[in-house]
């Protein structure tokens, strides 16, 4: 019982993540901002998750299996967030002054 | 505790839809491709709570393939439907 | 309204916005997007009426005619690619030509 | 608490099927190309959650793999190529959004498109809530199979011939692409360190994947054409890299061996077969197994190549230096 507590929240945790990513997404002013959001929270989000599920998880592999797809993602974001900020940057979009 | 994994499904699903709008508004391409790449994450967290809720380790595999695949489609928009030598400043680019 | 009936009218909904498409649109990118979609929506009817098994565990033999029917989709979608991409480069613009009226 | 399932879960399809609709709204009916393609990578990704929950899991892989790996890809590489083709559009949006129909005739149009989707709801309504299909002639004939997993059952052995016409069918789709133009030259720098690094990390968990996908195929949700399309994503990730195997000799008469050989070694067994008595493509069922094995191993490489050939665009231009 006490695992499925902790699931809960942790899984709640990784969704309000997801939520502030994706507010992130919609309401910062330009792209630099927006990846940083995108990014960062994707990747702690989908973080918790992996941690909640895991503990509901049936087998060592499974766990074994959601962390190498967390690093994956990690690895991916990373590298698409980098790549269309380098493009960004070579195009002169311009960041956003207050 | 399954209906609180397919809750937390629909909630993702949600903040993707949301999401979709950066893609009808977004004034630059790169703001578009950015609602394209967090789809691919928001997916990959749906797959792995659904993979629990309906009880198939056989998700997870899908979820392994778009965490797998998710850069690709990133990649090939930067290498070619946005070639740098495109000059174009400000908003539109 | 289960799950199995929901699907498959969205299917056919797919279906008929591809149809709405392919004949309003003119330039021919749109055009095998819009192929694309139909063919999705037939594959999702496909699958949502494999759904309606007794037991819950869906009929294989639509899955195995969908996962070829994908593979095959996006061959021909290269090739239409290839195809207008050569139309393109031979008249100048990736649009069929306009049958005026006269 | 488990009383809510139920209705979680339709809640649950009810969002993807309204998603998914008004994603395909928004493809078909934004005039920029770019936008149409981005929301028709989403689109994908949706259909792919939307096997996940008509318990497809097969399919669910195939859409994932060939969604998120080539069709992105695919429609982005050929955008850039039309952009550079017409140097004097505007980024990709088009002058004439819809070709030149009278009102009168748009009304009748759409009026029509109603009425079929009626007629068609009205069949589907009409079907019967239950109906068990072949699942259970499948499941019958399962033991003799081969595999475990239905799917691969159905794919390679009870429906074989449909899948050798299918491995067909991707061989002439190389044939008419090649055939068509020559692959074109991509104006591609040097890929940075940071791409360049992804790739040498990324491309050998994308071949170990592909490989296992092969695999688990016989009893678990996987098989050929899945692995293939990751085989393939792979490749495109190295051609997106510019690091093209263009210089290699690996683009004369051996990528046209690999593309062939699918077909090639499904066309040997079924006349081997026939030649010990049995009918084409009729697997002894102790043997059954290995022949699938056998079979799946080449397809997959045939159609990652097929695929990856079909992103390039064109048949190779060896360069005559080397």
């Amino acid at each position: 019982m006490l695992s499925q507590i902790a699931t809960i929240l942790l899984l709640l945790a990784g969704a309000a993540f997801f939520l502030a990513g994706t507010l992130g997404l919609l309401r910062f002013p330009d792209v630099y901002t927006r990846l940083h959001a995108l990014t960062k929270a994707d990747n702690v989000g989908l973080g918790l998750i992996v941690l909640g599920l895991a503990l509901q998880a049936e087998s060592w592999t499974a766990i074994g299996k959601m962390t190498l797809i967390w690093l994956l993602v990690l690895i991916a974001s990373a590298t698409g967030a980098h790549l269309v900020a380098q493009g960004a940057l070579r195009k002169k979009i311009r960041s956003w002054k207050p | 505790m399954t209906a609180f994994y397919l809750g937390l499904a629909s909630f993702l699903l949600i903040t993707l839809a949301a999401g979709m709008w950066r893609i009808l508004r977004g004034p630059s391409q790169a703001d578009r491709m950015l609602a394209a790449q967090l789809f691919g994450t928001t997916a990959v967290a749906i797959l792995l709570v659904l993979a629990q809720a309906m009880e198939q380790a056989a998700l997870r595999d899908v979820s392994l393939v778009f965490a797998l695949l998710a850069a690709v489609t990133v990649v090939a928009f930067v290498r070619r439907a946005w070639p740098p030598m495109i000059e174009e400043t400000g908003e539109d680019a | 309204m289960t799950p199995a009936i929901l699907y498959a009218i969205t299917g056919i909904g797919l279906f008929v916005l591809g149809v709405h498409a392919l004949t309003r649109r003119a330039h021919l990118l749109n055009k095998i997007i819009a192929l694309n979609i139909m063919g999705s929506g037939i594959f999702l009817v496909f699958g949502a009426l494999a759904y309606r098994t007794p037991n819950g565990v869906s009929d294989p033999v639509p899955h195995a005619m969908v996962i070829t029917g994908i593979v095959v989709a996006i061959s021909a979608t290269a090739v239409a690619l290839t195809l207008m991409l050569r139309l393109q480069s031979k008249t100048g613009a990736a649009e069929l030509p306009e049958q005026s009226p006269e | 608490m488990e009383a809510m399932i139920q209705p979680l879960g339709l809640a649950l399809d009810g969002l993807l099927a309204l998603t998914l609709l008004w994603l395909a709204w928004r493809v078909l009916a934004s005039a920029d190309l770019f936008k149409s393609i981005v929301f028709f990578i989403a689109f994908g990704l949706v259909m792919a959650l939307i096997w996940v929950r008509l318990g497809a899991p097969d399919v669910a892989l195939a859409e994932a793999a060939i969604g998120a790996g080539l069709t992105g890809a695919l429609f982005l590489a050929a955008l850039s190529r039309l952009r550079q083709g017409e140097e004097g559009m505007a980024n990709g949006t088009h002058l004439r959004r819809a070709n030149g129909l009278r009102f009168g005739a748009q009304a009748a149009l759409i009026g029509l498109l109603i009425a079929l989707f009626l007629a068609l709801g009205f069949a589907l309504l009409s079907l019967q809530n239950e109906a068990p299909g072949l699942s259970r002639e499948v499941a019958d004939m399962l033991p003799a199979s081969g595999v475990s997993n239905p799917v691969t059952a159905v794919l390679l052995n009870f429906r074989a011939y449909d899948t050798l016409l299918e491995m067909g069918v991707l061989l002439l789709a190389v044939i008419a692409a090649w055939s068509l133009s020559a692959a074109p030259k991509e104006a591609v720098d040097a890929p940075g360190p940071v791409l360049g690094g992804f790739v040498r990390l990324l491309l050998p968990p994308m071949i170990l994947v592909s490989s296992y996908l092969l695999w688990v195929g016989a009893y678990a949700p996987g098989g050929a054409f899945q692995a293939g399309a990751v085989l393939a994503a792979a490749a495109v990730l190295l051609l997106l890299s510019g690091r093209s195997p263009r210089a290699s000799g690996w683009l004369g008469w051996p990528l046209r061996v690999i593309l062939s050989l699918g077909l090639a070694v499904f066309i040997a067994i079924g006349l081997a077969l026939t030649f010990a008595g049995r009918l084409f493509l009729d697997y002894p069922p102790d043997e059954a197994g290995n022949i699938i094995l056998v079979i799946e191993v080449v397809a997959t490489v045939s159609i990652g190549a097929t695929l990856a050939a079909l992103f390039a665009g064109g048949r190779p231009q060896q360069d005559k230096r080397e």
